[in-house]
This record gives structure tokens, C-alpha cells and sequence, in this order.
């Protein structure tokens, strides 16, 4: 069977509020994007799914390139979410 | 071209001559951003957190759209990440150029990126032992809403 | 507020360490503009005269005006004189606040009166013994129109 | 007698020029200017003269403040008379 899974990568405050750093999640569809996987992410974790319930904004990444909701994901890749940045 | 990305501090004199070198004769102005750990309110100290497989890879993307928007002769990007106490250095950019102008110009271009364009996140660690992650600045924000989700 | 005006090279570190100390904790950013003696066409060497009796009070004046104005914690201004060889130093200016675009700005209006409301001429010496006065450009002429002849 | 005269200082090209970068000059008036008094040195250097009629720009001070054409001289003053300023 093929294997149809991404790594999720969390970092900062987001991290901090779900209690974790980083998990494998299986797509469920050739069509997946950012946006339907945070979605299946937030039916897993109650602190995601509170977190914007309350206005949090968060960020993404495909395979360290900054993605927008509607960048495609495929088995494979590395997906990391995060609040906005605040280097420099 | 010089992109580094470390614990340590760094040395703002051999980071100035070595820009200059790397310009060479042409070079008629360096311009530069030093940020610091800004003390105040019982701050002891900000840890800098970054995606590692993502971060160098940014800076030099920044360091080499700057340069070319500004025909740069040199050009340093230096960010620390871990905790670092007050008054500590956190980044510093250095541009060097022909014309005053275009120093200047790319050195504020180079921090604004950083600050919105670059997976670091700043978290402040208080004396009362309370830890608070900035909040992005609606201005930094609004630069860097062609990757809003 | 530190004001120099001397014929010797400076140290870029110890004026760095020196603008940030004097800012103090409350500093999150130093700015800075070197301006360097630039190669090329044969130049061998720049002249700096000046106009010795007034020089030194409109160095201060613009440092305390543009600390003034963009609410500086540290300020310096340190500009030589004499013949300076390619690649030499000619002007450092330092700009510390407690946010970026204050020292960023600071930095460009002080190099920019600088080079527009200051007593100083450069001349141009080359290889093959021509001298030549530099002249004004229109852009900075332009911003020192209110005291023109 | 009163001594009405100044001290008039010369810089960089306009120095080059005149050949001289200080003299004095007794004020033929109360009502001087820096417009008048560069009017009667140019009717003294040749060289002056022929700087303003091909064009020169020509800046001031009086005791080293940046002047116009329009600010009063009086005895005792410094006047310098220099091109536009290049530092920095």
C-alpha cells in the first residue's frame, strides 16, 4: 500500500499550546491543500481546533517554501505551521 | 555575500572589514542594522526559535534579492538564535554600495524581510519567570501578507 | 551624543560598543552609515578641507537636532579631514533607538546634512597629478536650497 | 576712526581661483550685506568677477552661520564665500 503521509511540524507559541513539536498525518485526498489539512488537523487536536476558534493566526510551509491556504500538499511532504514571524 | 546563522555573537569590526573587502574599490558606502535584545519591564532574556531546514536557506533568498535590486557589492546577513540576555546583538545586516542611497535602501529592505520573511520567532523571558512569545507587528504583518493563510 | 572631527582613521567597533553603551538598555537598534574614499578613473587619492572654525559646532548641531527629532538614545558623528587614500574612511555615523526605523532614519538625515549643510569640500587627486574639486549634486543641492547665495 | 572692516575667508574652489584665502575689507556702508559686500569683491578680483559671470555658485557665512544673499554684515564680522558644500 502506498504510503500517503506528510510530516507536520509545529513551531513556537503554536507548539506551545498544542504540546507538540511534530506528527505524521495520512492525506485522505489527491486534492489535499494547507488549508483541508489544518482543517483534519484541528478535528485532532481540541488545542489547534480553540486556537482558531479564537483568532489565531497561522502560517504555513510546503517543504520550507512560505505556502498560502490553497498550496497543494502530497504524500511526503514537510507541512509546518506557525504564528506569524517576528525575527530581525 | 556572507549568510550566517549562529549561537554566538558576532564581531561588528571584521564583519564591516570584511564587507568592504568583499566590495572592494567601488565601495564608496556601508551601511548597517544592528539589532539588540531591548531591555525594560523586568525582560532577563529572548530566545530566538527558527525552522532549521527552512532558515538559511531564506536568509541567502533575501540576501540575494537584495543584492541584486540594489547592485550591492557586498552584502552580510548575520541572525543568532537561543536565548540571549539584555542589550545582547540579534541580527546584523551590513550592505555595501557605490551611493549612499542604495546602502541604506537595502539595509532596511534586508531587516524588513527578516522580520517578515523569515521563520524566526522571538519568545521573552521575564525575571518573574513568565515566558511571552511576541505578536507579529500589524505593519510587519501587512509586508508579509502574500503568505497570509 | 559623541562629535569627532579628525585627520586619524577611526575604529568602527569601539564606536558601535561605545553608541550602544551610551544608549543603554532600552536600545533595540543601532543604525549606521560608513562612507568610503571610492576607486576608480586613476583616483589616488580625496582631499577633505574644511572650514575649521565653524565645522565642528554644525557637526554638533546636526546631532542634536536629529537626536531631537527621532528621540535618540546614542548619537555619533565622527567625519575627517585631510587626504584620505581609496578605500579610506571618510565619515561614520552611529544611531541608536529603541526601534528600527528611528535609527534607520536618523542615519540617513544626519549623512544627508552631511553632505548639505556641513563646511566641507572634497577634491579629487589622481595619478596623473589633475586635481578636482567635486561638485555639488543637484539632489543635495537641492536640500540645502535655504541658505543658497 | 571706527575700523568698519571684516575679515572675508575663501574655501576650495573659489579659493583655488582667487588665488588667496583671506583678506580684509573696509564696509563702505551701514546697510551691508553679503550680496553687496561679494559685489564690491568682485569689482577688487578679477578672478571673482569672472567666476560669478561664468555661472559659479557661490555660498556663504557670517560668523559661521550659513548666510544669504540678504543677511547684514557689520564690522567685526567674518564673512566666508565657498562653493556648495561635499562632504559626508
Amino acid at each position: 500500500m502506498k504510503d500517503v503521509s506528510i510530516t507536520v511540524l509545529y513551531f513556537a507559541s503554536l507548539r506551545d499550546r498544542l504540546g507538540l513539536d511534530r506528527e505524521r498525518y495520512a492525506l485522505t485526498s489527491p486534492d489535499a491543500t494547507v488549508a483541508t489539512v489544518l482543517d483534519a488537523l484541528a478535528e485532532r487536536h481540541d488545542a489547534l481546533r480553540e486556537a482558531i476558534g479564537a483568532g489565531a493566526v497561522i502560517r504555513a510551509a510546503v517543504n520550507q517554501q512560505f505556502a498560502t491556504p490553497a498550496t497543494p500538499v502530497a504524500a511526503g511532504d514537510e507541512v509546518a505551521f506557525f504564528p506569524p514571524v517576528t525575527g530581525g | 555575500m556572507r549568510v550566517v546563522l549562529q549561537d554566538e555573537a558576532f564581531d561588528v569590526a571584521a564583519e564591516v572589514d570584511a564587507v568592504a573587502r568583499e566590495a572592494g574599490v567601488e565601495a564608496g558606502a556601508v551601511a548597517m542594522f544592528l539589532g539588540l535584545v531591548r531591555g525594560g519591564d523586568g525582560l532577563r532574556a529572548l530566545t530566538l526559535e527558527h525552522y532549521p531546514r527552512m532558515t538559511l536557506a531564506r536568509l541567502s533568498a533575501i540576501a540575494e534579492e537584495v543584492s541584486a535590486r540594489y547592485d550591492l557589492l557586498g552584502c552580510t546577513i548575520i541572525h543568532r538564535v537561543g536565548t540571549l540576555g539584555v542589550g545582547a546583538p540579534i541580527v546584523l545586516v551590513l550592505a555595501a554600495a557605490r551611493h549612499r542611497g542604495a546602502s541604506l535602501e537595502a539595509v532596511e529592505t534586508m531587516i524588513d524581510w527578516l522580520k517578515t520573511r523569515s521563520p524566526f520567532w522571538k519568545r521573552e523571558d521575564y525575571d518573574d519567570g513568565r515566558q511571552v512569545w511576541v505578536e507579529a507587528r500589524a505593519a510587519d504583518d501587512a509586508a508579509a501578507a502574500r503568505w497570509d493563510l
